[in-house]
C-alpha cells in the first residue's frame, strides 16, 4: 500500500526540493526538511521495524531522539547503525534499512519468537540453558544479539574534530525557554554558548500552533534567532546535542553536520561559568493492551507530523490521554482535516478549558483504551469505561496517546543535582542544584508557553497519572518498554521473585536498557512497581541517568586524537640519519624512537648485534645518547639535596667530578640510577635514565617545593639543550683526537667519571667520561643544532678505525657482559641495592636519606632475598628466554628466581645471563635450574660480570 | 575534568596537572620513630569521605606544586591556595 | 573547506632560562634586560629582547638568534651568583606560528586554554598544553605563537597540519 | 530452593508464571548473629555462601545499605582471568577461574559463563618480555598463555585493522590466555544470594552500617545500623571503596586509597568480537556481550574519589587508543558509561585478613576483584571459620606490610 499521506499544504518542508531515498531496498521520495520518519510516513510506510525479543511488527511512535521503535541502519558512505528514523535528516540518496528483521519488517521470519513468547518471561536465561553447558547455547543466542551490524570500516572521506570552548553561560536547548535565556544573557554581554539537538531552533513550538502576543509563535522564534545571530558574543549551534554534564561545569556537545563539509562530526568540550538546562520535556506512553501496534503513536508526535512536516499519520485518529495536552493535539488534527473519532480520557472530570478547545469532538471521560484491533496497523481501539459499562470498539487508523510529560532532566541529574517528585505534574523535577546550573521552561516543569514567554498563549496543563490500564476487558500485551519488549507481566514476575529494587527490576527485565535508554517508558516501569508495591512513587525513585543523553559516535569523541597524540613521538637530530642508515627503530622509553640495530642487507638481528658489539669491544662504536634525562641544578643547598635523594654521598664531589648513584623512593624501592656531576661550586648536572627522566624531575620538584621549601636549589631541564654522541671502544680516544679538541684527553687530566667543557670538532661541547658499555667512552654533548654535523665528523674521524653506529640491542649485550643493571630488567620493584651486590651505594655515614630506613626495615624482616647473579648455561650454545623462572631442581613448583637477561657474549663466545635467585650470592659455583614449559635447563651460578671484572678498560 | 586553581596561573584544566597524592603527616625522624609508626607513615594515607588535602603539580604549566582541599564525594574544591601577585 | 590560517615552523630563538628572586636577578642582569614583568604570565620587551614571566621566580629571556652570543656574554650564566640560575635553552624550544582569521579555531583544537582576547590579552604568555604536550603559548601579530620541547617538534608539526588541513609554509 | 530447569520454566509458563517463588527472603532483622557480613556485593555474598556451605556457619546476616549486587559487581566488565606474574597471585586466580567455570551448576543459576579466551595485543618489546615472563611462571601453575603471530592475531580479531607497520606502535604479536572468560555479573550476585538464602543466610537490603562496635577488650562486638544495633563476634567488611570509611569507626588505619574506575558500552551490534581483547600498551580492553554491546574499560584515574565519576580526559584517552587499533569503530556509538569506586592498597595487591581488632575481618584492595569472587569468598570464609589464613591467600594478609614485603603486581595488565 503506497498511498501518499502528505497534506496538500503546510509543514516546514521545502516542497520545491524533492529528495530521493531508499528504505529496505525500495525507492521513495521526500522533501528537504523531512526526517526519514516523516518521509516514510508521507509515503504511507506503516510497518517500519520489528521488536528485539518477540519480533513484533512496529511502526513509528515518536518524532525525536526518544523514538523507541523504529531504529534504522544507514548504508553507504555514512554507514551507521541503530539510528532512530525520527532523528535521521533526509538527504538526497540516503539509504537506510530497518534493523533486527529479515527479510523485511513486513514479513519477518524471527516472528516465530512470538509463538514462544510465554516461554520467554523476564530472566528466563538465568533459569535455563544450563545443561550441559551455556557454551552450547551461546553461539545461537549471540546470533540473535545486537541490532544493526557494526560499521564495516571507518568513513572513507572526511574526518572528526574535537575542540574546546569557554563560555559564561551554556544553554542546552533552543526552544522558547532556551532562546529566552540566550537573549537575556546575550544582551547582558555574556559569552553565550547555545546548543540545540534539533535541525532548527524553536523546540516544541515547531510542532504546535501557538501564538505569542497575538502573532504566530514561530515569528517570535525567527526574531530571536536573528537577534542572537547578530551578537558577536553568542555561539548558536543547531544539530548539536549536549550529551554529558561533567564535574566543574564541563559539558560535552556533539555537533552533527557542522559548516565545513569535510568534517563529519565535531565535539565541543565546553567549560561554562553557568549552565542553563532548557531541554524541554518528552511525552510518555500509555500502557495498555496492544500499545505497540503500528499506528499507536505519541499524541504530540502525531501533532508534529501534521504541523511540522505536513504529513497525516492516518485519516481517522483516536486519542487516549490522562492530561490536557492531547486536546490541543486533537484541535490541530481536526483543523488539518483529519477525522478525530474519539478522545478517551481516563479522568472523570476534564477541565473546561480543555473541552472548549474541541467543542465538536466526541470526548469520552473516565474511559481508557483497553485493546487494539489490527496486527500490522491499527484498525480500531477498544474503549473501556472505567465504570465497567460495556466496552466498545471505535474505528481509527491511528491511536494517539499521551501519558503526560517528563521534564528532560538527564543533564540536571548528570550534574549530580537532585530530583523531586511533583504530585501535580506527576513527574520528577529538578530540585536543588549542586553545580552552578539552573533548569528553565518545560525542563523545570513549566509545561506551558504562557509560563515561559510573556504573551505566550497556551492551554493550562493538568494531569491525573495513569501508570497502566488495569481493566478486566483488557486484551493483548501491554508493553512498558517496546524496544526491549518488556511487559507489565515481566515487571510483576520480577517483583514476585523478590527483585524488588527498581534497579533489580530494570536488570531482570532489561526495561529501559535499550538504545533509547527508556526515555518514554522508564517512568511507567517505576509507576507500575509503585502500584504493585502500594508505595508512593517517590519512594521507588528513578534509575540513574547516565551519559550520554543520546548515543555519540566514538570518532567524534576522539576527534583527531588517535594513537599519536596518546603516544607522542620524539626525535633527535640523528633520528633521520639512523633511519636512512637502515636502523630498525623502536620505542625506547619516554616516547623516544631509537635504533635497535643496524642490519646489513641479508643480515640477521644476531649477526648485526654481534658485529656492533665486536666493534665496541675491539675498535670503536658510537651511539646517540641524547634521550638521557639531563638536569642542571643550581643553588647553595644542592649538595645536601643530592645527598638526600641519592643513596650515596654526592656532596663530596669536586668540580669536574661525577659519581654514579641510586635514587630510592622513601619506601625503599629503586626509582632511578644515574650520574651526578659537579660543574662548579653551585652548579651541578644530573643525568638520569631515559625512561625515568620525567618521574625524577617530578620527584625532585616535589621535594624542593613541598618538603624543603626553605632549601635553595633550582632545577632546569636541559635534556634537549645538550644532545650527545657517545664514542666508546678502545679507539675512542683516537677518534676524539682526530676530531680535534682543546680538552686534554690523557687519563690523568681527564679520568673516568669526570666532565670537561671545551671545543670538540669546532663545536662548544661538554664531554663526560661515563661508560655504559664497560669500554673507554666519551659522551660528547653539544647543542642539538650541531649534533648532526658533529655526528658526520665522528663517522669521518672514526672511519680509519672502522667505527660503527650501535643500537639499543648491542648496548643491552654490552651492559649484560659487564653486569651493569637495567631498570627494566633486574630492577622489578622487589630488589634493593644489597640484592644487586651494590651495598657500597648505600651510605653508612649519612644518618638519613630517602629509602634508607625502609631498606633496613625490610631486610630486618628476614624474608628470603632474590639476589643478582650471573648464569652460564651449561650448554654454552643454549639461549635462555628472558624472564624464564628458576625453580628448585627444575621441578614444577614455586619459583626461586628468574633469568633477567641472556645474551650472546662476543668476548666469551657463549650465551651468558643475569638472574635474580634466592640467596644467590651464597650459591656461586652451584647449579640452578631454568624451568621451561617442557624442559629443564641447568645453569652454573657465577658472579654477575663476564668482561673486564676490575674495570681497567673503562678507566684506561 | 577538574578546574584547578593554580596560584600563579589561575584556574586551569586538570589535564595540565599531574596528581601528587594526598598530603601526608610530616615525615618523622627515621632514626627515632618505631618500625610500626614508620610503616604507617609510608603506607597509610588519609582517605576521607569528604575533604582531602592533596598535592597537584602544574607540570604542563608554570611548574608550581600546589595543594588544594577537594571533597572526594563531590570533587568540589573547598579550599584553594592564595594567588601570587 | 579548510581553515583560513597560515602555519609556520619557526627557526631557533636565543632563549635563556632565568630563575631566582626578582631583585637578585635585577642586580645581576637588570640593565641588560627589559624591566621584569610584574604580573604572572605577562611579558615585557626592549632592545630586541623579550622577557616572559612564566612561573614563580621564573622568567624566559628571548631574542633573535643573532643576539645569542651577546646575551650569553652579558648574562654570564657560568659566573652568576648562587642565588640565581641562568641557563641557555635556545635549542630546547621549537616555535610555531598560527596566524590568520581562523587561528583561534585551530588553537581550540590544540589547546585547552581560554584564549579569548578579554582573558588572554596582547601581552599574555603562559605555559599550557598543545596536543597534550607542555607548550609555551603567546599572542603574536594576527594570531598565536607556540613552542614545545624541541624533540616533539615534528609531532606537533604533524598534528597542526592535521588540524588545519594544510602544511606549514 | 526451587530447581531452575527447562521443565520448571515450561511448567510455570503454563500457569502464567504466577507460581515462581521468591529468589530470596526478606526476614526480620535479629539483634544477634554469629557472623555479620557488611556488603551484599560479590565478595560479601560469596563469603556468606561458603561460610554456610563449606563450614556450616549459617547464622549469618549480610547487611547491604542499598540493593544486593548494586556495588562494583554491577559496574564491572566481567573479565575473568589468571594471567598474573607472581607466585603469590597465580594459584589464587587459577582456583578462582576454575570455581567460576563450575558456578552455574553449583548454584543452579545460569552464569552464562563464556570461556572465550583473552587475547593481548602486544605493541612494545618490554611488554612482550613481561608477558613471556608471565607465560613461563603461569605454566608452572597450569595456567595457559601462548604467543601468536600478528597474522594469526588479525585472523582471530578481524576488526583489528590498526597497528600496521606505519603505526605509532605497530602490533608485534599476540598472547592468548585461553582460560579467560566472561559471564553475567548480575547472575553472580543473584546466584550467590539465592543459594546462600536457601541455606539460611539472611540478606538485609536497605540496611546501612554506620559504625563498627568494639567491646571493652577491644574485640569487635557488632555494628550500628540504620535499623538499630546488630551484635556479632565476627564482622566481615566487604564494601569495596568504603572500607576505610567503616574501619575508621573502629579506630583502624589501613593502607588503602579509594579511586575511580570507569567503563562504557557501545550500542548493541551484531556479533563481531568473540574474544576478550586486551591492549596493555595502548591502555584499554573490551569484549562483546551476548546482547551485542562492546564492553570497554581503561585505566583508573589515580585521584581519590567516591564520586563514581567519569574523567573526560581519561575517557577520551581510552576511546582514542581503541580507535587507533580499531578504526572501524569510529562510527560505532557510545551508549552508556559509568564509574565505580574501588580501593587500592599501597602495593596495589589485595588485602584479606583479620585485622588488629579481634573478630574484624576485611577483604579489600580488589581493584578488579570480580575475577576473584569465588576464591576470595572461599578463602575468606576459611579464615573467618578457622581463624587461620587459607594457603591460597596467605600472601594477601596485612602482615606483609610489617616489613614492607610488597606483592608487586601493579600495572601487570590494563585489564584488572
Amino acid at each position: 500500500m503506497r498511498l501518499s499521506s502528505r497534506l496538500t499544504t503546510g509543514g516546514r518542508i521545502n516542497r520545491d526540493r524533492p529528495l530521493r531515498f531508499r528504505f529496505n531496498g525500495k525507492d521513495y521520495q521526500g522533501f528537504d526538511g523531512d526526517t526519514l520518519a516523516s518521509a516514510l510516513m508521507a509515503n504511507g510506510v506503516r510497518v517500519t521495524a520489528r521488536s528485539f525479543k518477540y519480533h513484533r511488527p512496529r511502526g513509528i511512535v515518536g518524532h525525536g531522539p526518544e523514538e523507541p521503535a523504529t531504529l534504522v541502519q544507514l548504508e553507504g558512505e555514512d554507514a551507521a547503525g541503530n539510528c532512530p528514523a525520527t532523528a535521521v535528516l533526509l538527504r538526497e540518496g540516503l539509504s537506510a534499512r530497518s534493523v533486527n528483521c529479515w527479510p523485511s519488517p513486513g514479513f519477518d521470519l524471527g516472528g516465530v519468537a512470538q509463538v514462544l513468547a510465554r516461554f520467554l518471561p523476564a530472566g528466563f536465561y538465568y533459569k535455563t540453558f544450563k545443561w550441559p553447558g551455556w557454551h552450547l547455547f551461546e553461539p545461537s543466542i549471540r546470533k540473535a544479539a545486537g541490532l544493526a551490524p557494526a560499521p564495516a570500516q571507518p568513513p572513507s572521506s572526511g574526518h572528526f574534530e574535537a575542540r574546546r570552548a569557554h563560555a559564561d553561560v551554556l544553554i542546552a536547548g533552543a526552544g522558547p525557554a532556551g532562546l529566552q535565556a540566550a537573549l537575556e544573557a546575550g544582551r547582558a554581554g555574556k559569552r553565550v554558548f547555545l546548543a540545540d539537538e534539533g535541525s532548527e531552533a524553536g523546540g516544541s513550538l515547531l510542532n504546535r500552533t501557538l501564538s505569542i502576543g497575538g502573532r504566530p509563535a514561530l515569528d517570535w522564534v525567527a526574531n530571536a534567532v536573528a537577534e542572537l545571530c547578530g551578537m558577536e558574543n553568542v555561539t548558536h549551534l543547531q544539530n548539536a546535542t549536549v550529551w554529558a554534564y561533567r564535574e566543574h561545569n564541563l559539558l560535552m556537545v556533539n555537533e552533527r553536520c557542522p559548516e565545513q563539509d569535510s568534517i563529519l562530526e565535531r565535539s565541543w568540550r565546553v567549560r561554562a561559568g553557568e549552565v542553563v538546562i532548557a531541554t524541554g520535556a518528552s511525552e510518555r506512553a500509555m500502557v495498555f493492551g496492544g500499545n505497540d501496534r503500528p499506528g499507536v503513536m505519541l499524541a504530540a508526535s502525531v501533532q508534529a507530523y501534521v504541523n511540522r512536516w505536513g504529513v497525516a499519520p492516518g485519516k481517522r485518529v483516536a486519542l487516549f490521554t490522562n492530561n490536557n495536552s492531547a486536546y490541543a493535539v486533537a484541535a490541530d488534527l481536526a483543523a488539518a482535516g483529519l477525522i478525530v473519532t474519539a478522545i478517551l480520557d481516563s479522568r472523570r472530570h476534564i477541565p473546561q478549558a480543555a473541552l472548549d478547545l474541541v467543542p465538536d469532538l466526541p470526548v469520552h471521560p473516565a474511559t481508557v483504551a483497553a485493546g487494539i484491533f489490527g496486527h500490522k496497523r491499527v484498525r480500531a481501539v477498544l474503549a473501556a469505561p472505567l465504570s465497567g459499562d460495556l466496552a466498545k470498539w471505535i474505528r481509527c487508523d491511528v491511536l494517539a496517546h499521551s501519558g503526560g510529560w517528563n521534564p528532560t532532566v538527564h543533564l540536571w541529574s548528570q550534574s549530580r543535582s537532585s530530583l523531586r517528585y511533583d504530585e501535580d505534574l506527576a513527574a520528577f523535577l529538578p530540585d536543588s542544584a549542586v553545580q552552578n546550573c539552573r533548569a528553565v521552561g518545560a525542563a523545570a516543569g513549566d509545561l506551558t508557553l504562557d509560563r515561559i514567554v510573556a504573551g505566550g498563549a497556551d492551554l493550562p496543563y493538568a494531569i491525573e497519572p495513569l501508570w497502566r490500564v488495569d481493566v478486566p476487558v483488557q486484551r493483548g500485551r501491554a508493553f512498558l518498554d517496546i524496544q526491549n519488549d518488556v511487559l507489565v507481566s515481566d515487571v510483576h514476575l520480577a517483583l514476585r521473585e523478590g527483585y524488588a529494587n527498581i534497579e533489580h527490576v530494570k536488570r531482570y527485565t532489561t526495561g529501559g536498557m535499550g538504545v533509547d535508554q527508556g526515555k518514554t517508558g522508564n517512568i511507567n516501569i517505576i509507576g507500575t512497581v509503585a502500584m504493585q508495591q502500594g508505595v508512593p512513587i517517590e519512594q521507588i525513585g528513578t534509575t540513574t541517568f547516565r551519559s550520554p543523553y543520546t548515543p555519540v559516535s566514538f570518532g567524534a569523541i576522539a576527534g583527531l586524537r588517535e594513537g599519536t597524540v596518546l603516544l607522542p613521538y620524539r626525535h633527535t637530530p640523528v633520528t633521520q640519519w639512523n633511519v636512512d642508515n637502515g636502523a630498525v627503530m623502536y620505542e625506547a622509553g619516554a616516547r623516544w624512537q631509537r635504533p635497535g640495530y643496524f642490519p646489513k642487507p641479508g643480515e640477521s638481528l644476531q649477526e648485526a648485534v654481534n658485529r656492533e658489539c665486536r666493534a665496541v669491544r675491539e675498535a670503536v662504536g658510537v651511539y646517540d645518547g641524547s634521550p638521557l634525562g639531563t638536569f642542571e641544578l643550581k643553588g647553595r643547598d644542592v649538595p645536601r639535596f643530592l645527598d638526600f635523594i641519592y643513596s650515596n654521598v654526592m656532596s663530596s664531589l669536586k668540580p669536574g667530578e661525577g659519581r654514579y648513584g641510586l635514587m630510592l623512593s622513601d619506601d625503599g624501592l629503586i626509582l632511578d640510577d644515574g650520574v651526578a656531576f659537579r660543574l662548579d661550586d653551585h652548579r651541578w648536572l644530573l643525568s638520569t635514565s631515559t625512561g625515568h627522566a620525567d618521574v625524577v624531575n617530578q620527584h625532585m620538584e616535589k621535594l624542593l617545593q613541598t618538603e624543603f621549601a626553605d632549601w635553595h636549589a633550582m632545577i632546569t631541564t636541559v635534556t634537549s639543550q645538550w644532545n650527545n654522541a657517545t664514542i666508546c671502544g678502545p679507539h675512542a680516544r683516537d677518534v676524539m683526537q682526530a676530531l680535534g679538541t682543546d680538552i686534554d684527553l690523557s687519563p690523568q687530566a681527564f679520568p673516568f667519571m669526570s666532565i670537561r667543557d671545551g671545543m670538540v670538532a669546532g663545536f662548544p661541547a661538554r664531554v663526560a667520561r661515563v661508560s655504559f658499555t664497560g669500554e673507554l667512552s666519551y659522551e660528547v654533548n653539544v647543542a642539538p643544532r650541531h649534533l648532526m654535523a658533529l655526528w658526520n665528523k665522528v663517522m669521518e674521524a672514526g672511519a680509519p678505525f672502522a667505527i660503527l653506529p650501535v643500537g639499543s640491542e648491542s648496548n643491552h649485550v654490552l651492559r649484560v657482559e659487564k653486569g651493569f643493571l637495567s631498570l627494566g630488567h633486574e630492577v622489578d620493584g622487589t630488589v634493593d641495592a644489597y640484592d644487586l651486590g651494590m651495598g657500597w651505594v648505600m651510605s653508612k655515614t649519612k644518618p638519613d636519606y630517602l629509602g634508607k630506613r625502609a631498606v633496613m626495615l625490610r631486610r630486618a624482616g628476614g624474608a628470603t632475598r632474590r639476589e643478582l647473579v650471573g648464569i652460564l648455561p651449561q650448554d654454552p650454545n643454549r639461549q635462555i628466554p628472558e624472564g624464564a623462572p628458576l625453580t628448585p631442581a627444575g621441578c614444577k613448583e614455586a619459583t626461586e628466581g628468574l633469568v633477567t637477561a641472556c645474551v650472546w657474549s662476543v668476548v666469551n663466545q657463549r650465551w651468558v645471563g643475569l638472574a635474580l635467585l634466592e640467596n644467590g650470592h651464597a650459591r656461586q659455583g652451584e647449579t640452578a635450574h631454568v624451568r621451561l614449559q617442557d624442559e629443564v635447563i641447568p645453569v652454573s651460578i657465577t658472579k654477575p660480570v663476564f668482561h673486564d671484572p676490575d674495570g681497567t678498560r673503562l678507566r684506561s | 575534568m577538574l578546574l584547578i586553581p593554580c596560584p600563579f596561573c589561575g584556574a586551569r584544566s586538570e589535564s595540565e596537572f599531574i596528581y601528587g597524592g594526598p598530603v601526608r603527616a610530616a615525615r618523622p625522624d627515621p632514626n627515632v620513630v618505631s618500625d610500626a609508626d614508620w610503616v604507617d607513615y609510608l603506607t597509610v594515607v588519609p582517605n576521607p569521605l569528604g575533604p582531602v588535602q592533596e598535592h597537584w603539580w602544574h607540570a604542563r604549566g608554570c611548574g608550581e606544586w600546589l595543594t588544594i582541599w577537594r571533597d572526594t564525594r563531590t570533587h568540589d574544591i573547598v579550599e584553594a591556595p592564595d594567588e601570587i601577585e | 573547506m579548510r581553515y583560513d590560517v597560515t602555519l609556520q615552523r619557526c627557526g631557533l630563538s636565543a632563549v635563556f632560562d632565568l630563575k631566582g628572586a626578582a631583585d637578585a636577578l635585577r642586580n645581576w642582569a637588570g640593565d641588560m634586560l627589559p624591566p621584569l614583568p610584574d604580573h604572572p604570565n605577562t611579558r615585557t620587551g626592549g632592545g630586541g629582547v623579550e622577557l616572559y614571566h612564566i612561573g614563580r621566580k621564573h622568567w624566559l629571556a628571548r631574542a633573535p638568534l643573532a643576539q645569542e652570543e651577546v646575551l650569553e656574554a652579558q648574562l654570564k650564566p657560568d659566573a652568576c651568583p648562587a642565588e640565581i640560575s641562568i641557563v641557555r635553552v635556545s635549542d630546547t624550544l621549537s616555535f610555531f606560528r598560527i596566524t590568520g582569521p581562523d587561528a583561534s579555531q585551530v588553537m581550540a583544537i590544540a589547546c585547552p586554554l581560554d584564549l579569548h582576547e578579554t582573558v588572554f590579552g596582547a601581552d599574555a604568555v603562559t605555559y599550557s598544553e598543545l596536543f597534550g604536550l607542555k607548550a609555551l603559548v603567546l599572542r603574536c601579530e594576527g594570531g598565536f605563537e607556540c613552542a614545545v620541547e624541541q624533540s616533539f617538534g615534528d609531532m606537533v608539526e604533524d598534528y597542526l597540519t592535521l588540524s588545519c588541513r594544510q602544511k606549514p609554509v | 530452593m526451587q530447581k531452575y530447569s527447562l521443565f520448571s520454566l515450561a511448567r510455570n509458563a503454563l500457569s502464567g508464571h504466577r507460581n515462581w517463588p521468591l529468589a530470596w527472603r526478606s526476614p526480620p532483622l535479629k539483634d544477634r548473629y554469629d557472623v555479620v557480613v557488611i556488603g551484599a556485593g560479590g565478595h560479601g555474598l560469596a563469603t556468606a555462601y561458603y561460610l554456610a556451605k563449606e563450614f556450616g556457619v549459617i547464622n549469618i546476616a549480610v547487611l547491604e545499605r542499598g540493593w544486593l549486587g548494586g556495588g562494583n559487581i554491577a559496574r564491572n566488565t566481567v573479565t575473568i582471568r589468571s594471567n598474573y606474574m607472581r607466585d603469590a597471585s597465580i594459584p589464587f586466580y587459577v582456583k578462582s577461574v576454575a570455581m567460576y567455570e563450575g558456578l552455574t551448576r553449583e548454584l543452579n543459576f545460569n552464569m552464562m559463563h563464556s570461556k572465550r579466551t583473552m587475547v593481548d595485543v602486544v605493541q612494545t618489546w618490554p611488554k612482550l618480555r613481561e608477558l613471556r615472563r608471565r607465560q613461563l611462571v603461569m605454566d608452572i601453575y597450569g595456567s595457559t598463555y601462548e604467543q601468536i603471530t600478528t597474522a594469526e592475531l588479525r585472523r582471530r580479531i578481524p576488526a583489528l585493522t590498526g597497528g600496521g607497520p606505519e603505526a605509532r606502535l605497530p602490533v608485534i604479536c599476540g598472547m592468548v590466555h585461553t582460560d579467560a572468560g566472561v559471564n553475567r555479573h548480575d547472575a553472580v550476585a543473584w546466584g550467590y544470594a539465592r543459594a546462600a538464602d536457601a541455606m539460611g543466610v539472611e540478606i538485609h537490603q536497605q540496611t546501612a552500617v554506620h559504625s563498627l562496635l568494639r567491646g571493652a577488650q577491644g574485640a569487635i562486638e557488632g555494628v550500628a545500623t540504620s535499623r538499630g544495633t546488630v551484635r556479632a563476634n565476627k564482622v566481615v567488611v566487604a564494601v569495596s571503596g568504603h572500607t576505610t570509611t567503616l574501619t575508621e569507626t573502629a579506630g583502624l588505619r589501613l593502607p588503602l586509597r579509594t579511586m575511580n574506575l570507569t567503563a562504557f558500552v557501545s550500542e548493541p551490534v551484531q556479533p563481531l568480537i568473540d574474544v576478550i581483547v586486551n591492549c596493555p600498551d595502548s591502555g584499554f580492553y573490551f569484549s562483546q556481550s551476548d546482547k551485542g554491546e562492546m564492553v570497554i574499560g581503561g585505566a583508573p584515574d589515580m585521584g581519590q574519589s567516591f564520586r563514581r565519576d567519569i574523567k573526560q580526559h581519561v575517557f577520551e584517552d581510552t576511546v582514542s587508543a581503541m580507535l587507533s587499533l580499531f578504526p572501524r569503530f569510529k562510527k560505532l556509538k557510545l551508549l552508556r558509561q559509568w564509574g565505580g569506586h574501588l580501593d587500592i592498597a599501597h602495593d596495589a595487591s589485595p588485602i584479606m585478613d583479620q585485622t588488629e581488632v579481634p573478630g574484624l575481618f576485611v577483604t579489600a584492595g580488589w581493584w578488579g576483584g570480580y575475577k576473584a569472587i569465588p576464591a576470595g569468598g572461599l578463602t575468606l570464609a576459611h579464615l573467618v571459620a578457622k581463624g587461620a589464613p587459607h594457603p591460597l591467600m596467605a600472601a594477601f594478609t596485612l602482615d606483609r606490610f610489617r616489613h614492607l614485603d610488597f606483592v608487586m603486581e601493579a600495572g601487570t595488565t590494563t585489564a584488572r
